[in-house]
Parts: structure tokens; C-alpha cells; sequence
């Protein structure tokens, strides 16, 4: 049955991340100020709040499903400080990419580790086909020769999971992901990149110079190439089906504070957003808010719906792109558009509405841009593959 | 709990509308919008699926399932799909009677629900929009003066579907003072009362196949038990909302119309030595008419669910009205664009989408759930 | 001097031609309903009026310069109706592409005569190097194949300036624009096309099977192809410096004729477009309505400076299809705008808004649709040539 | 005349700046950025460029040029376009002596423009902005009531340019009562006036090598010569609309630098096999640019010219002003875009221009022609 309500049991998971995401915004400026400064695990003022996972037993099937919770959870989280996401434990992009893609061996393995996902290369953007990286097997060991860089939490993971190929000759197909722990000679982490925003981030590079993992680090153990030429590459792409969404869901969070502080600014000066009337009886301020919060609302939809595809095991790569392509946008014009609202007032780093501004900017760009979506989108509904649209 | 699946019985009525939409719309929508009528045998036809008359308690000489703006919902963007305008025509019965069925007293109900169980199709209408510049539901300037144990109404109207054959029109009406919503009232006029002047069809950009009119309300003198949901009246906003949720799916059903006609036309159509849905400013516009039809749909349903069950969707239809109008103008727009000169001759549907779009972008009161 | 002030002759001439056009109005719905139908050259209410040509006397060096000046007359004819532009002896596309591309002794024969112009073809939509139709020299002769569509004026105009090839291999260098006049044996016109609007105007499709013309007839006169590629090309191109931006000003006086006419019905309502406060302090309506006049404001300022450059003899490429890019996407956000800010009112044809808002669709599209006057602003600004950029 | 060419002069001035922008401006202008300062070498070399002199007559130490929004306009595009904080900074001065010469008294003239002829840099600043969400100027509230002779001036400023050294500040207060620009009158305020508080800098999104300060003025005593324009005021209207034109210019010299930036860049960047230029979706992103830059020029250079002929300005200068705010915000946004994961990171200049665009975007009373 189509609906949109949220469960008691949702509501009280939700509200228990919102109030440890409230405590952490009271360190956000900090840690925009102060960057590559990593938070801790535990806000002193959060040390004694239950934990939220115990919160997850004796849910039913009455409650909304797991994958669509995490990306509210997502959001909740960054509701209150992009930083949140910055914890041990909580997982990094690499975690789903292990178990995505990983044998329930390794997911065993190593599912204490916060896992970093190291793709882009100096040379090629959102062109992972375009790997430079290689991967050659010597006996029992790979041997890994080449560089990432915008690795997200590149240097708080305890781990990495990378792209490289194991052939060249063979494109796409010949792309394997690897996970490579902190620590393994020839792992080098070599510089952090100064951002626009999300500085608790640490965004590193990486080099790999003759870097010998076990030939068990080959996420899904699968080591010949599949015949049918980007198969192997879809199997990859597959770690992405739920991180797109998640990406999105971040950078909404982020959008929702900018929302929720709009509002209670205009409220300080009497303008109140209420709904019913039509543009004939609206003020400018008013309709501009309810388009943003609609943008808002949409995304937030896409988001939803792409995970609810994934907790009902159904495909979906289209829709993934659709969430992650929608978010990137709006994120940006929610952002940008609250600070035309509030004016001056908006870009006085007195308040976090301008840091919002630069955090969510990333939304668009990493874990494959607008446009790749886009790309992704077009081929699924044309029906091309990747070589007829490029 | 947050779910985006349609039950097993929902499935299967979009399945039928589907294929109905395909099967029967499509085919006369042209020409149903260049000769501006709607065929009797059309209505009859769509009258025969029940569209009305399910979701009427049997008491009342309905069907008897379940009420479910949802369903409606599901139902109204594989019409819109086919055609709006044939759309909007045949489910103008159920404007007037889902009004009744969630507002009306049970008085109103007895009195008005049966004529919609018959075999043929009736016509019964709904009357929000004034002919006045920037009209929006809160300035309604018809009033309806209390006189003795009645009212007296007058004002004049515009855009009242099948105003030409309805056999009632629910008028929406300044009853109380003050502004906003709970000044706000609705009353049973029958076609035949005094003072009640109904012009000749009204000529639209678009949505020419839905016949509409014009209203005149010259001081109509009606009894107290015309004032819809009775002494206690009605909340305006239950209307309104109703109606912005079917504008929003209806609109998405459009949208979907274009963007699905857009993608084989761009695949066929060559230019520069290749299929123009190769050149990314194509390919992207038609990843962005299917990212934005996604999202008007999700809004769509998350009204039509608030609906359902029972809460005040006040904000959520206003949010999926005002986006569905924004984003299906741009993608009708695209639309015409993506065919070039072929989008500007009326050979091709994406005119007639174009205009329907603008014109659906700015009605409200014309379609319920 | 950077000036933007009309002088006394400017509005003299702007006012005449808009009395003439607020004639043409009147009958606006008629041949709106009546397709195909044509208007008279003089509507019995304008008979008595002054010849505007006679205004063109005794203008100095200190008025507006003629090229500025034809734009801002063309949007006044417009916004009087369309329809205006359908009258002989204005003249047609074709006689600007006579004007930039014909000899003097050429533009002298056919000064007399309304000229349309075809480029298009079944086949090619925005892309005339696929141009099929084909110019073979006989003799003294001429002998033109093909078929056209979209030909604007098609069937009112006295003659047509049309491309084909004199040799297909060449490309673009190959393309020669010919003038057949009418009446030539061969030259059939087929049929004309039902449209959105612009129904006054004439759209017809040509065909011309074994279509025999004098020699003389090639415009310019140059019968052979170019070494350096392209240039036989851009020198057809050249014949849309001035047609561009004139098609942009042909939608544009059509969008202001919406403007005046929704601000006039908002004073009906008591709202009033005051200038001078900010967002906070504006109704919807009128943030709207004032984003919709900086559109119309700053795409006839583009039309009037390419048309300027080409009165100081400057190359305007660019800035000619920068006017017909901005121009064509104005008018739509305008009509559209306009008629979402009179809601219901607006879509009524009792009103010309209506058709005002589907007449100037036609703007981006006809003359080299967006996409293409983005391609080839795009190619200027990167130094690309046509292969490099498609 | 309708006339887009500058005259000799002008074009001799604009290619010095052009020239001065990329030798002075560029190349300090991310450092001036991180550490959120303006270097005083800078300031004084832009002083000797003359720009605030200039236009003021010889009678007041000026070099007597004639008064020309349009010139400014055709300098502060170039100064822009080298890097907006660094030329706002240097054209601070003019923020508070173009207002004196167009508005002031003679009195005023001949106290405070002399200031301005000397060889070393002279702050003076203007004080618009206050610190309430969703300030427009319409809604001013710093207040100046009469008192005997004089003033009394209560409230609070914020943005004031180079306040930190400004040895005046040109303060907006509502002067008589009602609403609108009728209502409001500027006041010149010493720096060391009995009342005046001068905040420690703000921190800002972006314009940040440009130092701002809050005001808060506690019943200033200020006497009746302290009233711009003397015993007739002013029209506040020629003061904003003269602000907005500038910022109209100087976000165009803004969207400029993006789209040069982003050119070469796309072409030498590969994916795909190819240069990202070659790409449609980056290619019609990169025309757009110029497109839109070109138009928020010219709606600038149409408010500047008709401020130089005295004109109303007021409709001109606004849609100028709201017009650039819009879509540089979508060319500094598109930038980012196309540089992708290198226009997040500090190394380019595009998250700076991103935030300047933003932040200029919002901003009024804090350059002028």
C-alpha cells in the first residue's frame, strides 16, 4: 500500500538520531573552522544517550523497511552536522562497497573496519572506465601500482576499497575493487585537500606503489573477466545502488537545516509561511521558501524510492541516478535560495547557514556528478549502452 | 510505514487504465481537440468502467468499495497519460459526487449520490474559478448572504467542466466573513434555479476537448439544505486539497505523455550524422523530463495518501500543485523543443501537450480525487 | 558613447509604427481562427495614415543607427500582431539574405519583390551542410531537385532564395543560395503546414523537380567552391547576422505585448508593478512579473547590439545567435510567466494572451533552433571549427 | 542615441584596468581570501590609479573630470573580474564620495571631498545593511529623530565596508515618518561620534579579503549640516539605485571571470577520451555563460547610462541588479560544476568565486557608480 506515514518506532529512532545530531551542530563551526581536525566518536554531551542501534531490535514488518530508514537516519545525522558522518563505526562509503560487493567471508572479515572508497584518479574524473590503477596477481599476492585522489575520510579509514584493473585491454570489464588495509607497505597516504566545505572531512590522496595485499582482498573473490564486456564493470556499479541515494540523502539533511533555520529567522521578523493560498494572495519571500521546500520534498521522495526498491530486492540503477542527480540540484538551489531569502544575514558565518551553503556543494560532484547520472539515466531509458552515449 | 507499492487491486486498475488510455484515448484526442467535443459514446464508454460509481457506498446505489484518493490517483495519471482533457471530461461526475461523498451531510448524500448509479453517464459539476486576473481560491468574491433559513447567491464563475449538460453545480462561495479559508462555504445549485445564467462554452488554449463554462449567479435564492455538509458547513481546505492532488497527478500523467512520445522521436530522428538522443543536451533533457516526472508523482502520491487517511494535507497538495504546474510547463516546453518544427505543427501531440500544460498549470477546482 | 536614450525621430518613427500595429491587433484573433488566411497589405483603418518610410527622411547621425533601429520596428510591428509581418513589400527572410548575399545588380532586379527562404528539408532539421537538394549548371541554366519544408511565407512571397548543393562532396562549401521566382516551371508548392500559431503566416512545403533558372540567378554570383572548406559556407551564413536577431525582435515585440497586457489587467485588481524595494518587501505577483521584464529587457538589449555591430560593420556571429539563443528562451519564460501570474484569465481566448503565448514558440525554433545558436556560440567562444564541435 | 560603444577614453580606461586586474588583482587575490585581508601596498597602488579623484572638481581636489556612472561602471566590471573583495575594498572611498558629489549640500561638498585629493589612501564608507533577516532597504529601522537643531540617531549597521579605517561613515536612517524611500535621508557620522560603537570585523561566506563591520549607534547627537543633501534631504532613491547598477556591473565582471576561467579548462580537461568541452552538456553550459553575461552587462550599462543622464533609474537599476544576482549565482554554480571535484577544493578560484557570487548577490549600499 502506497503511504508516507512513519511508524512509532520510526518516529523514535528518528528523533534519537536528530537529538545526537543537535548536539554535534553545537560543534560545527569548530570543526569548519579548525579543518582536518577530526571529531571524536562520542560528543561528551551525547555520552550518556541511549544507544540508537539498540532502538533497531523489535522492529516489525508494520515499521518502514531498513534500506528507506538508514536514508532518513542519513539525513538525520546531517540535519545536525555534516561531522556526524565523520565517526569510527558509523561506516564509510567503502563499507557498502564491501558488502555490495564482498563475500559474506570478507563482510565478516572486516566489518569492524571504516572503510574509505578510493576511485577518481588525477587523470580521470567521473570516468571510472577510465582506471588507471593496476592490480597484477604475483603467487598469492596482488600488487597494486598507481594513485586516487578526493578520497573521502581517506585518512580516519582503517581501510580502503579501490578500483584497478586487472587488465586494461579489457575496459570496463577489467575493473576489480580491492580493499586494502591502513598500514600495508606501499599504501601512502599523501596529502589532504583544502575544501569549499565539509572540512571535518578529510579528503586525501593516495599512492600505491608496488603495494602487496593477499589475492583474498579481490572483493567477491571473482578473478577472470566475464565475457560479457561491461558485466564484470555492472558489478561494480552495483556498490552504488544504494550509496547514490545515500549521498543524496546527506546533502538533504544538510538542506533541511537550512530549511528549518530560514524559517525561524523570517518568523523573528513576523513572516510566518503558511500554505493554501495561491500566488495571488502569497508574498515573494513565502513562495520562494515553499518552492525550495518542494524541491526539498521531491528529492527526498527520490531518495526514499530508490531505497525502497532495494529493500523489495528490485532494480534499481535508474532510479538511484534519478536521486543522487535530483539531490545534487537541489541541495544547491535550496541552499542558495535560503540565503537570497534571508539576505546579508544569510552569509554572516554568525550563523551555519553559510557553511550549509558550502557543505552541500558537494553533493553534485563526488560519487560521480550530475551529469554522470544524467548519463545513466539517458542510457536506461534510451536503451543505449555506455559506448553509444558517451 | 513509508511504502511506494501499490496493492495488488491497484496494480491491476492501472494495468486496465493503461491499456484503456491507449486503446481508447489516444486515437480521438486530436481531433477531439480540433473540433473542441467530447463524444457521448466516449463518456459512456469510460461511464462503464465505473470510474463514479466504485468508490460509492452501495447504500447510496454505488458500488461500495473501499474510498481511496490513492487509487484515484493511480487511476487519473494513466487517463491524463492517454488524454487530459478526455480525462478531465469523464471524471467530472465524480468532482461533484467525491465532493458530496467526503463532505456532504447524509441528507446531501441520499439526495444526490444516486444519480450517479445509473447506467448512463451523468453530468454533475463543480464551480471554483472567477473570471478575474490572478484569481486565487482565497479572493472568491461570490457571496452567499444569509436570507431567512437560506441563502442568496451571487457572483459569476468560469472553467465549469461539462457546465453545458451538468445537472448540478457545486458552488463555491464567501458564506461567512473574513478572509481565507474558513470563509469560505459550497452550495447545491441545480442547473434549473432561478438566477443561474449558464453562457455559452467557454474557448481555451487548451483542454479544448473538456467543455467549460460560465456561470452567472444573479441573486439565486436557495433553501439551507443547499449549503454543502449542512449547518456545519464544510473546511474549504478538504476541497481545495483534493483538487490540487489530482492537478498534480494529472499533470504527471501528461508529463509522462511527452517525455515517453519524446524518446523513440529522438532516437528515429537523425541530424548531424547520428540520432539527435545522442547529443547530450537532448539526452540530458530527456533524463531530466524522467527525473522530474518521478518526483511530481511522488508528491502526487504523498498528498493523495495524506488524503486517505484522513490528515490535513493542506501543505503537501499546495507543494505537489505548484511543482507538478512548474515542471510539467518545462517539460511540455522540452517537449516541443526536442521535435523542433515537428513540435510546432499539429501533426505531432506535443503541441496540444503544450498548450494543455500551461492550461492545466493554471486551473484549479476542475478535477478531484 | 554608451547610450540607451530614444531621440525625438526615433519615437516618431516607433510611434507610427505602433499606431499601425495597434490596427493589425484588431484583426489579430480573425487570422488567428482563420489559418491561412491572408491580411491585406493596408487595413482600411490604417489607409489615411502617413507611410512610415516617409519618417526614414532627414534622419541624422545623431539618431539611432538603421540596423538598432529595423529591430526595434520589427518588435513594434509584432506587438501590434504577427500578422503584420505577413504583408507584402516588408519583405521577407529572403530578401535579407538577397540584401547580405546578392550583387548589387542582383539586389537592384528583386528589390521589388517579397523573397522567402528554404533551407530546411525532410531530411535535415537545424542542419543545413546535410542539405540534399541539389544545382546542376546547364548550359546557361541552372537545374534545381529537392524538397523543402517550413518555408516561411512560402506561398504569399513572390520568389524564394534557396539552398542546395552544387556539389555534394564539397559540404558545406558546396551550398549556393539560388533565387527561383515564382511561376518557374518545376517549382511546386505543396502544401502548407497547420502550427500552434503564427497562423496568419504561411508555412509551406516546396518541391522542385527539374526546376530550370537563369545562371544569373546564383546569389553572389560565385559558381565555384572555395579552397579553405567552410568558407563557401560561412559566407551563407553570413545572410543570418542581421536575420537572427531580427527573428529574436519578432518574438520579442510579441512578449511585450503580453507584459502591457498583464500589467494592465493586474491594475485591474489593484495590484500595481512599483520598482525600487527588495524581495522582502514584494508580493509574488510582482517579483514575477518584474523577473520577467529584466528577460524581455535583457534579450532585446542583445538584439539591439548585434544589430548595432552590424551597423558599425563589426562581426556579430556570436553576439547574433547570443540574441537569437537568449531571445528565443525569453519569450517562452515570458508568455508562460504571464499567463501563470493571470491564472485562469490568461488561458482564455477571449484574450490575446493565449496566442500570444503560442506564437512566439515558434521564435527558438525556426531560423536555427537554440541548440544550434548554442553550438555555434559555443564553437566561437572555444576556437572549435564545426568538426571539432557537433 | 541607442549606442553600445564606449568612448576613446573609455576604452583606454578599461584596458588599463583590465591590464591592472590581471598583473595587481589575481595573483594576491586567494591569499587575501584565506587570511581575510587587503594588503595597504594594495590599496595605495589602486589610489594612485586615481579612480576616486578623478570625478571630483578641481574646486575640491579633485582632477575635475566630468562625472560618469558609465566609466565607472566600464572600470569596476575589469576591477571585478580581477577579483570583486580586493575592488570593493579599493572602491570604498568612491562608496562615500560619489554619494557627496551627486547628493550633498555645498557645504558638504567643500568639508569632505577634499579628503579625497590627497596621495594616500582615505577610507570613508556608507553603513545601509542591517543585521534582520530579510533586510530590504524599505525596511530600514535605524531611526533620526529631531532634536532641536539636529539628530538623534538609534540603531544598528552592518556590511560597512572598510569600516575598521573609515574616518566617516555615510549612515541610511528613516528620517520622517511613513514608508518607502520618501521616508529614508542619510547622515554623515564621524568615526569618533559620541554614541557610535564600531564591531570587530565580520566574517563573512565570501567578499572576504573585504573587511566589513557592524554599527551600532546609540543616540547619536549629530547636527542639522550632518544631514545629507542639507535642509531638502535626499531622494534615497538615487543613492540605491546607484548602488544596485554598480552591483549589476560588478557581478558581471564576476560571471566573466568564471566563464574565462572555465574555457580553457574544458578544453584542456579530458574524460571520456575527449576534452570536456567537447561535450555538449559543458559546451551549452560555457555559451550560456556568455549569454547571460553579455545581458546582465548590458541591463548594467542601461541604469549607468541613464543615472549619468539624471534619469529614474529606479526600474533600470533594479532589474539590472536582481537580474546579475540570479544568474551569476548559476554561473559561479555552473563552474564549480565544470571543474567538478578540482572546483571544491581551494587550489582553483571557482569556490571562491562560488561564495563571492553568493554573497555579492545579497549585498546593497556597498559599492556605487
Amino acid at each position: 500500500m502506497i503511504d508516507f506515514e512513519l511508524t512509532p518506532k520510526d518516529r523514535e529512532l528518528l528523533e534519537a538520531i536528530r537529538r545526537e545530531a543537535l548536539v554535534a551542530r553545537g560543534y560545527a563551526r569548530h570543526y569548519d573552522e579548525n579543518e582536518h581536525e577530526f571529531p571524536p566518536d562520542e560528543l561528551p554531551e551525547a555520552k550518556d544517550f541511549p544507544s540508537v542501534f539498540s532502538l533497531f531490535a523489535g522492529r516489525g514488518k508494520e515499521d518502514t523497511g531498513m534500506g528507506v530508514m538508514s536514508m532518513l537516519l542519513t539525513a538525520g545525522q546531517t540535519w545536525g552536522d555534516y561531522s556526524v558522518r565523520m565517526r569510527r563505526g558509523k561506516g564509510g562509503l567503502g563499507n557498502a562497497a564491501l558488502r555490495a560487493a564482498g563475500t559474506l567471508a570478507q563482510q565478516e572479515k572486516w566489518k569492524d573496519l571504516t572503510l574509505a572508497m578510493a576511485i577518481t584518479e588525477p587523470g580521470c574524473g567521473s570516468d571510472p572506465s577510465a582506471v588507471q590503477m593496476t592490480a597484477v596477481l604475483d603467487g598469492e599476492e596482488w600488487v597494486l601500482n598507481g594513485e586516487k585522489i578526493f578520497v573521502t575520510t581517506g585518512c580516519r579509514a582503517d581501510g580502503v576499497v579501490v578500483w584497478a584493473t586487472i587488465d586494461k585491454a579489457a575496459g570496463r570489464a577489467g575493473i576489480k575493487s580491492f580493499l586494502v588495509e591502513k598500514g600495508t607497505p606501499g599504501f601512502i597516504v599523501a596529502h589532504k585537500e583544502k575544501k569549499l566545505g565539509i572540512r571535518a572531512d578529510d579528503t586525501a590522496a593516495y599512492v600505491f606503489k608496488d603495494c602487496r595485499i593477499p589475492r583474498a582482498n579481490l572483493l567477491g573473490g571473482e578473478e577472470t573477466i566475464p565475457k560479457a564486456g561491461s558485466g564484470g564493470f555492472r558489478g561494480v556499479m552495483k556498490t552504488f545502488n544504494m550509496t547514490r541515494p545515500a549521498v543524496a540523502a546527506i546533502g538533504l539533511g544538510i538542506a533541511e537545516a537550512a530549511l528549518d533555520f530560514t524559517r525561524d529567522q523570517l518568523r523573528e521578523v513576523g513572516i510566518e509561511i503558511e500554505y493554501g493560498g495561491g500566488m495571488g494572495s502569497q508574498s515573494a519571500v513565502v513562495r520562494r521558501f515553499q518552492r525550495l521546500e518542494a524541491l526539498y520534498e521531491a528529492a527526498m521522495l527520490t531518495v526514499l524510492h530508490a531505497a525502497y526498491l532495494s529493500d523489495h530486492a528490485k532494480p534499481n540503477n535508474t532510479e538511484a541516478s534519478i536521486a543522487k542527480a535530483k539531490g545534487g540540484s537541489a541541495v544547491r538551489e535550496i541552499t542558495q535560495g535560503c540565503i537570497e531569502i534571508l539576505g546579508p544575514l544569510g552569509v554572516s558565518r554568525d550563523h551555519l547557514l553559510e557553511k550549509w551553503f558550502r557543505d552541500v556543494r558537494i553533493t553534485d560532484i563526488y560519487e560521480g556528478t550530475g551529469q554522470i547520472q544524467r548519463l545513466i539515466i539517458a542510457r536506461d531509458i534510451l536503451g543505449y549502452s555506455s559506448a553509444q552515449l558517451r | 510505514m513509508i511504502s511506494f507499492g501499490p496493492t495488488e487491486e491497484q496494480s491491476v486498475a492501472r494495468e486496465a487504465m493503461r491499456e484503456f488510455a491507449t486503446r481508447a484515448m489516444r486515437p480521438i484526442a486530436r481531433e477531439c481537440d480540433e473540433t473542441a467535443s467530447v463524444p457521448e459514446k466516449f463518456l459512456q464508454s469510460v461511464w462503464e468502467l465505473g470510474l463514479t460509481a466504485t468508490q460509492i457506498p452501495e447504500a447510496y446505489g454505488g458500488a461500495g468499495e473501499a474510498r481511496s484518493p490513492v487509487t484515484n490517483a493511480l487511476v487519473l495519471e494513466e487517463l491524463a497519460y492517454g488524454d487530459v482533457s478526455l480525462a478531465l471530461a469523464a471524471l467530472t461526475p465524480s468532482l461533484f459526487a467525491n465532493v458530496i461523498l467526503d463532505l456532504g451531510s447524509e441528507e446531501q448524500k441520499q439526495a444526490y449520490l444516486p444519480l450517479f448509479g445509473g447506467e448512463r453517464f451523468h453530468a454533475a459539476s463543480l464551480a471554483m474559478i472567477e473570471p478575474s486576473p490572478a484569481f486565487d481560491v482565497l479572493s472568491t468574491r461570490t457571496a452567499a448572504e444569509p436570507k431567512g433559513e437560506g441563502f442568496v447567491l451571487s457572483g459569476r464563475k468560469s472553467f465549469v467542466p461539462l457546465g453545458d449538460r451538468a445537472s448540478h453545480f457545486l458552488v463555491v462561495a464567501r458564506g461567512g466573513a473574513g478572509f481565507g479559508f474558513d470563509a469560505l462555504d459550497a452550495f447545491i445549485v441545480p442547473r434549473d434555479a432561478q438566477g443561474l445564467t449558464i453562457a455559452e462554452p467557454e474557448k481555451n488554449l487548451g483542454l479544448r476537448a473538456l467543455t467549460t463554462v460560465g456561470l452567472v449567479l444573479d441573486r439565486v435564492e436557495l433553501p439551507a439544505a443547499a449549503r454543502l455538509g449542512g449547518e456545519r458547513g464544510i473546511d474549504a481546505r478538504r476541497l481545495v486539497n483534493a483538487s490540487r492532488a489530482a492537478l498534480a497527478i494529472a499533470l504527471t500523467g501528461l508529463a509522462r505523455a511527452v517525455s515517453e512520445y519524446c524518446i523513440p522521436y529522438a532516437k528515429d530522428r537523425v541530424a548531424f550524422g547520428e540520432a539527435i538522443a545522442k547529443k547530450q543536451a537532448i539526452a540530458f533533457g530527456l533524463a531530466d523530463m524522467r527525473i522530474e516526472t518521478d518526483a511530481m508523482r511522488h508528491l502526487a502520491w504523498k498528498a493523495a495518501s495524506q488524503l486517505e487517511h484522513g490528515l490535513d494535507a493542506t501543505k503537501s497538495a499546495q507543494l505537489a500543485r505548484d511543482y507538478a504546474a512548474e515542471e510539467c510547463m518545462k517539460i511540455a516546453d522540452n517537449g516541443v523543443q526536442v521535435l523542433g518544427g515537428h513540435g510546432y505543427i499539429r501533426e505531432h501531440p506535443v503541441e496540444m501537450w503544450y498548450r494543455n500544460a500551461r492550461t492545466l498549470g493554471v486551473l484549479e477546482g476542475t478535477v478531484t480525487l
